[in-house]
């Protein structure tokens, strides 16, 4: 199991995840290697959750919003439009390659979209091979909470 | 103020009166006019029609040259020039249209020389000085019909002249130099251009429109500020009125003529004598011994 | 220490055919701070919540995540159970094991796999989850409605109808809007008049209805529930309460300008009513026009009032109120005709536009309905209409249809057939757009009963000569160009949005788009509202609409409305942000981020130093909780219930192998 | 007609290239018909053109009298709500006429175009004595315009003496490579 590609996508609720939802009610099948976070909304997701992903070991990060227009809120995804481009540079200059991260705008409509975003990343994902160079690059990020481990409390 | 002066084909030969008469308003109103030294054609309809980009090659190589003479611009009398040379400025701003013309010239042209009809150089003179001083002669009696046609005022977004449905710059001229404005339906018509030669036909009924409209509106004559409007309208005068089956006799002058009359330039010195549609009635009734 | 319960669904076979989900709870079971974790085949039947609820008693439970479907199914279902249990309910999680598992995966290895990671990551979730409670907020029962046009009034009257008091704001001295201005109406060719007159009466006589014409809204705060509304009257120089409306001061006034109600076809006095039937009926002076205000001599009309109603010193009044919910109800302008100068715009006095030949065909009027040429009053004996002037035009105009044109356009050649019976009627259209109830079999018998001559093309140019009015038009249909020598045109002007709606926009905090329309929430899903909770809108000034669609909104707006105000409380889910105060540097960072204007300024004094600061606080009636102000927030010193930091982190961090990776190095 | 047989599926988007304007767009409302001055001499109106350049019929387009009537005269696009430059379409049109030897429905219109260009390329400027002595011989009106001459002639409105301008060569060579680029 250790080989598994493992895939952190952050949803927003009122579009992405409805999205995923959808493909699953539709029965769309797709590969298994993301496991989904959700938040409100795009607007809501701070860079560093994306580089606390890539420190925990994730392959790759996806992300999902509302189309542009669309957020149930009003403007949160083009908050987190702009935000997201900012994050691609910053991913190039410390190393991670682009392509181990994914923006989509997903609507609660389009499970059929999600589906195949899935594929693609991994397909993508897979062909990169798994993240190993994270531990030399990833710097040291911090959240705001006391870091987390297993075993006990 | 100078000006590179870029006087166009017909300037050099149908429409002599018309250069003369620039040279002469020119001097009245102190801009000095540089000729572009071995300027050559714009290339007119006929280039747009056929190769776009020797159209713009053209205009860009006079350009280009009139940077050389060191001004604040390039002044040009004919409409049709001035349009073309407009139009390569504008084309400029698209890179590859650039690139292309940088190819055919063998240097680049960026577009940026400022292009300026007389009118229009002459109205920012009215807009500083009062025209009316320089006025001798009382132009009351004498009714102008301004007769802008297409290419002073189309594309609006390209030649950027004046209100393309109700151009203003000759009427305001008319009304300075003191005679009255005939308010009429066509002055921003197509008199037919550049189917002078191949659709004489066609000339006739757009330019025959014109007239008549400017006529029945009360016009003792037509002013134009473009040798092929002149030529359509004066020079095919005679045809039109066969076609027509009426008398028009409606003298058509130049913007800068009626200028020179009314600053007391003789009518030699203006060319006047050119005309096919003699204007010495209409001189006559101004006190202009002919 | 958390004691959280896990229960796995098996959803039938939906997840365990394949979800190995024995061995989901057998590895929750495992997991730090998990006090008993175990499957059943229906959670959300009744067997499977008595378990829950068994459980949550029997073992202590602090928390509960349920592995099962979306958190967008049963999420309501699990949190109400635990409710009823007295746990909060904002202590269950739900982990999506069929939706975003079973049904999308083949595998039962790796199906199963992400199964347990999932319930691993929402079980660390859910032990940073707090209790939460529900945010209560009071509101005043009392609507604000802007605007009096046949929107407005609809909305108002159906507002107090539930006994909810109405304050209404009109900027012009009468209620009525547009559709005072209107003769006959489409598709049924009732009377304008006749059926708004009586509505504007029975509203400006409700005894809950409170109505400030001739005023404007200069400052709007607070929230849904709760809003505080500065209304400025501006002085009509005349005394209300004083004034009879004997109309004496209106016959004897010297001073003439044209009429904004008559579109400029006839005059109206600097102390004037805009029309007959105008609520309330009494007069304002235009400070503008009257030779008082702009020479210093006259005062004829206060020389004149028996009432002694004149008051030149009269000055704005600010009036403040307090409403719980605002219907915007502002409508529509027409675009500037200038410009078309193709058209001879302000220089042929034959052409004019569709409201103006609304005026002439008015029984009350400037002409007393009958149809002539403004040049020389004669009667026009052929009419061209032309449609899309200023609509669908991407070049000069705007890009949009006008939606209401194609139909008044029909009418108006209507009436005028029927008042000139040997009256020629052109129409040029480009497409004729009749898509409401009635509509097209309008149109129809404007062709067939009235013989109304369509021509397919716009209009090139419009001049004039001895009187004749020369329009060159073509027909796109026959490939043919036309020309018309009409006595009068009429211009089907664009409809825009109503001037100062940008700045009322701003000033409510609602949404408008390019064209200065004020935005729904949703197109299809939510038509009536704005995303600014407690707003709504009706009619034209959300986009242009005709009669029947202005008045639907506006009943659907004031449901809302009354739907609103039902409550003595709003109720809203807890899941806001909120500001950790001692780590605010008070950089408002948030203010300009949040769509919802929810940041607000305080001040704020530290308990332990008693030093004051200016801090930022979020209003939990306004905060929707889409968490925008958290990543710009350098200190961090905001977080969202329900979605902290924390709980996100939490999440993160769970993913079991990686840590375990992390652990190795 | 029968759509799906046009004579060329990709003439739509060949003229959309060259022209640099969406003919797509045009919604047929016919102002350019409306107030186009040639109009009603013309075979197609203005609209129609656009519409059969849509329609990718360009036997039908390339061979119309249309093309060779317009006089360029901005009317049509400076109304146009869909900001589409006709003339632009036209003058696309009028190349791909000659070009692929479309037999022109006015023959005048390119024997002059030719004779200009012809003219220009020789003397750099428009010598009008030889131009129109070319124009008339090519276009078989050999006495068109005969009778203005002696008039022009004696108020000097006709140089008989062809242009005379240094860098002529330089010129030439200009135009030369202006076809070379058009070519490629
Ligand atoms: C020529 C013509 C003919 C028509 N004929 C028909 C027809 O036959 N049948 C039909 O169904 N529809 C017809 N209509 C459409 C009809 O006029 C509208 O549907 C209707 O008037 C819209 O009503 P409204 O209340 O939304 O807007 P309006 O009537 O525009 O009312 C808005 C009101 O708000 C006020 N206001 C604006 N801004 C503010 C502010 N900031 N503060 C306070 N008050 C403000 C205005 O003064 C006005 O009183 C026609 C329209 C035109 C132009
Ligand atoms: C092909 C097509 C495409 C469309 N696309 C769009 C689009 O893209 N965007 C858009 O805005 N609109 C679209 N529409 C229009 C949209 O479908 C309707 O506006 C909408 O569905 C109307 O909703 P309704 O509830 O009024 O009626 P319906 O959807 O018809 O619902 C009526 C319900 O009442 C039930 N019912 C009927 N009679 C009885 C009875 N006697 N007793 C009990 N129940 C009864 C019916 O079973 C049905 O469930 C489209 C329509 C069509 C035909
Ligand atoms: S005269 Fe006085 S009472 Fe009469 S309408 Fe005028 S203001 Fe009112
Ligand atoms: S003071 Fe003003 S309003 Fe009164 S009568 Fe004179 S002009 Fe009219
Ligand atoms: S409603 Fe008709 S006239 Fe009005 S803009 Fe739309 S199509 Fe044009
Ligand atoms: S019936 Fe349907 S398709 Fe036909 S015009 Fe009406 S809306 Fe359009
Ligand atoms: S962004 Fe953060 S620090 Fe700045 S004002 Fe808002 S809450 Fe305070
Ligand atoms: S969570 Fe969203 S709505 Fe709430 S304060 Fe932050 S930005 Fe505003
Ligand atoms: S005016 Fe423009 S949009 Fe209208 S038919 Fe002509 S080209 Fe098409
Ligand atoms: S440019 Fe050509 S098509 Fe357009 S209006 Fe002028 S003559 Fe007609």
């Amino acid at each position: 199991m250790s080989d598994r590609l493992r895939i952190v996508g952050f949803l927003c609720n009122w579009c992405s995840y409805a999205g995923a939802d959808l493909a699953g009610t539709t029965r769309l099948k797709h590969r298994a290697e993301v496991r989904i976070v959700r938040v409100p909304c795009s607007g809501r997701i701070d860079p560093v959750f994306i580089l606390k992903a890539y420190e925990r070991g994730a392959d790759a990060v996806i992300v999902g919003g509302c189309h542009p227009g669309d957020c149930h809120y009003v403007s949160g995804n083009l908050n987190a439009r702009r935000r997201f481009l900012v994050i691609r540079k910053l991913l190039e200059f410390i190393g991670i390659e682009p392509d181990r991260f994914e923006v989509t705008w997903c609507s609660a409509a389009e499970g059929e979209k999600w589906a195949k975003v899935v594929n693609e990343v991994c397909d993508r994902v897979e062909a990169l091979g798994p993240f190993e160079a994270y531990k030399a690059i990833t710097p040291p990020v911090r959240g705001p909470v006391k870091e987390v481990t297993t075993g006990e409390e | 103020m100078k000006y590179a002066f870029y006087p166009g084909c017909s300037l050099e030969s149908s429409a002599s009166e018309y250069r003369i008469s620039t040279e002469a308003i020119a001097s009245a109103l102190d801009i000095e006019l540089v000729e572009i030294p071995n300027w050559i054609c714009c290339g007119s309809t006929p280039a747009h029609m056929s190769h776009e980009l020797l159209s713009l090659t053209l205009p860009a190589y006079n350009l280009v040259l009139a940077m050389n003479v060191g001004t604040e611009g390039v002044a040009v009398s004919c409409a049709s020039c001035y349009n073309r040379l407009k139009q390569a400025n504008h084309a400029m701003q698209d890179p590859i249209k650039r690139g292309k013309v940088a190819e055919a010239l063998g240097e680049i042209y960026d577009g940026t020389v400022p292009v300026k009809h007389m009118l229009e150089i002459v109205s920012e003179i009215g807009a500083k000085r009062n025209l009316k001083d320089l006025v001798r002669v009382d132009l009351s009696d004498i009714k102008v019909a301004p007769y802008y046609g297409c290419l002073l005022v189309r594309p609006p977004d390209v030649t950027n002249f004046d209100d393309p449905e109700d151009p203003q710059i000759m009427d305001r001229l008319v009304e300075v130099l003191g005679a009255q404005v005939v308010k009429y339906n066509f002055k921003v018509e197509c008199c037919g251009a550049a189917l002078a030669f191949p659709q004489v036909e066609i000339v006739k009924k757009l330019s025959g429109q014109i007239l008549l409209d400017a006529k029945e509106s009360g016009a003792d004559i037509v002013i134009v500020a473009c040798p092929l409007c002149h030529s359509n309208l004066d020079l095919r005068q005679r045809d039109i009125e066969k076609y027509l089956g009426i008398d028009l006799e409606i003298p058509v002058l130049y913007f800068t003529q009626l200028m020179g009359l009314a600053f007391g330039l003789s009518p030699r010195e203006l060319g006047l004598e050119k005309h096919l549609i003699s204007p010495d009635s209409v001189l006559k009734r101004i006190g202009i011994k002919v | 220490m958390a004691r959280i319960g896990v229960f796995v669904c098996w959803c039938g076979s939906n997840i365990a055919s394949t979800v190995d989900v024995k061995a989901v709870a057998k590895a929750a079971a495992s997991f730090p701070g998990v006090a008993h974790a175990t499957d059943y085949k229906y959670m959300c039947s009744d067997p499977g919540q008595n378990l829950i609820r068994e459980t949550i008693e029997s073992e202590h439970l602090t928390g509960l995540v349920v592995a099962a479907c979306s958190p967008r199914m049963h999420e309501p279902t699990f949190r109400r159970l635990a409710l009823e249990t007295g746990m909060n309910p904002y202590l269950v999680e739900m982990a999506n094991i069929r939706e975003h598992c079973s049904w999308v995966h083949e595998d039962k290895g790796e199906a199963t796999a992400k199964a347990i990671e999932t319930v691993r990551m929402l079980v660390e979730k859910v032990k940073r989850n707090s209790p939460l409670e529900e945010i209560r907020v009071p509101v005043t029962k009392k609507a604000l409605v802007i605007g009096g046009g046949v929107a407005g009034i609809q909305a108002g009257l159906d507002i107090v109808t539930a006994g909810i008091p109405v304050i209404m704001v009109e900027r012009s001295p009468s209620i009525g809007g547009h559709m005072a201005q209107l003769d006959e109406t489409f598709p049924t060719l009732d009377c304008s008049q006749c059926i708004l007159t009586p509505k504007m009466v029975e509203l400006s006589q409700h005894r809950l209805v409170t109505l400030h014409t001739f005023s404007e809204i200069d400052e709007v705060s607070g929230f849904v529930g709760n809003f505080k509304v500065k209304i400025r009257k501006k002085a009509r120089t005349v005394d209300h309460d004083k004034c009879t409306g004997c109309g004496i001061c209106m016959e004897k006034c010297p001073a003439k300008v044209s009429s904004e109600f008559d579109r400029g076809l006839s005059d109206r006095k600097a102390i004037y009513v805009p029309f007959p039937q105008a609520i309330p009926n009494k007069p304002v002076i235009d400070r503008s026009s009257c030779i008082w205000f702009t020479k210093g001599r006259c005062g004829v009309c206060k020389k004149l009032c028996p009432a002694e109603a004149i008051d030149f010193e009269e000055k704005d009044v600010i009036v403040e109120e307090q409403v719980g919910a605002i219907v915007v109800a502002t409508g529509y302008d027409l675009i500037d005709r200038g410009l078309y100068g193709e058209y001879g715009h302000g220089k042929i006095k034959d052409v004019i536009d569709g409201l103006q030949f609304e005026r002439m065909l008015s029984a009350s009027g400037p002409t007393g309905g009958k149809i002539v040429r403004p040049s020389d009053g004669a009667t026009p004996k052929t009419v061209v209409f032309v449609q899309c002037v200023g609509s669908r035009d991407d070049s000069k105009g705007i890009p949009y249809c006008s939606r209401i044109c194609c139909m008044y356009t029909a009418k108006h050649a209507m009436l005028y057939k029927h008042r000139v019976k040997d009256g020629k009627a052109y129409i040029f259209y480009i497409d004729v757009r009749a898509g409401g109830k009635g509509y097209e079999e309008f149109v129809k018998r404007a062709v067939d009963e009235d013989r109304v001559v369509y021509l397919r093309g716009r209009v090139s140019r419009i001049f004039e000569k001895n009187g004749t009015v020369f329009v060159k038009g073509s027909d796109t249909l026959s490939g043919q160009q036309v020309e018309i020598r009409a006595d009068l045109v009429v211009l089907a002007t664009a409809v825009t949005s109503s001037h100062g709606s940008r700045e009322l926009a701003q000033r409510l905090r609602i949404g408008f788009d390019q064209y200065g329309f004020f935005t729904e929430a949703h197109p299809k899903l939510r038509p009536v509202e704005t995303t600014t909770p407690g707003i709504y809108l009706a009619g034209a000034c959300q986009a242009p609409k005709d009669i029947p669609d202005t008045v639907s909104q506006a009943s659907a707006a004031a449901s809302k409305v009354i739907g609103l105000l039902s409550s003595d409380e709003l109720i809203r889910e807890p899941l806001v942000a909120r500001v950790d105060e001692k780590v605010c540097i008070a950089c408002f960072m948030c203010e300009s981020t949040c769509p919802y204007g929810a940041i607000e300024h305080v001040t704020w004094k530290d308990p332990e130093t008693r030093k004051e600061k200016e801090v930022a606080r979020v209003n939990p009636g306004i905060c929707e909780g889409c968490g925008a102000c958290l990543p710009v927030c350098r200190p961090k010193a905001l977080d969202l219930m329900g979605f902290s930091d924390e709980q996100i982190y939490g999440e993160i961090n769970a993913l079991s192998d990686l840590v375990k990776v992390i652990h190795d190095e | 007609m029968v759509h799906n047989k046009i004579s060329s599926p990709s003439f739509l988007e060949e003229v959309e290239a060259e022209s640099g304007e969406k003919v797509r767009i045009c919604y047929q409302c016919g102002k350019c018909s409306a107030g186009c001055p040639v109009g009603y001499a013309m075979d197609l109106l203005p609209n129609q053109v656009m519409r059969l350049v849509q329609l990718g019929l360009k036997d039908e387009v390339l061979s119309c009298a249309t093309i060779w009537l317009c006089a360029s005269c901005e009317t049509c696009a400076t109304r146009c709500p869909r900001e589409i430059e006709i003339v632009k379409v036209m003058d696309v049109l009028r190349r791909r006429s000659s070009a692929e030897g479309y037999p022109s429905a006015v023959r005048e219109v390119p024997i002059f175009v030719n004779s200009f260009i012809g003219n220009l390329k020789r003397f750099g400027r428009l010598y009008e004595a030889a131009f129109v002595g070319t124009y008339n011989i090519l276009s078989g009106h050999l006495t068109k315009d005969f009778d203005k001459v002696p008039a022009m002639l004696s108020k000097h409105k006709l140089s008989l003496l062809p242009p005379r301008i240094k860098g002529i060569s330089r010129i030439r060579e200009i135009i030369k490579r202006v076809e070379e680029i058009e070519k490629k």
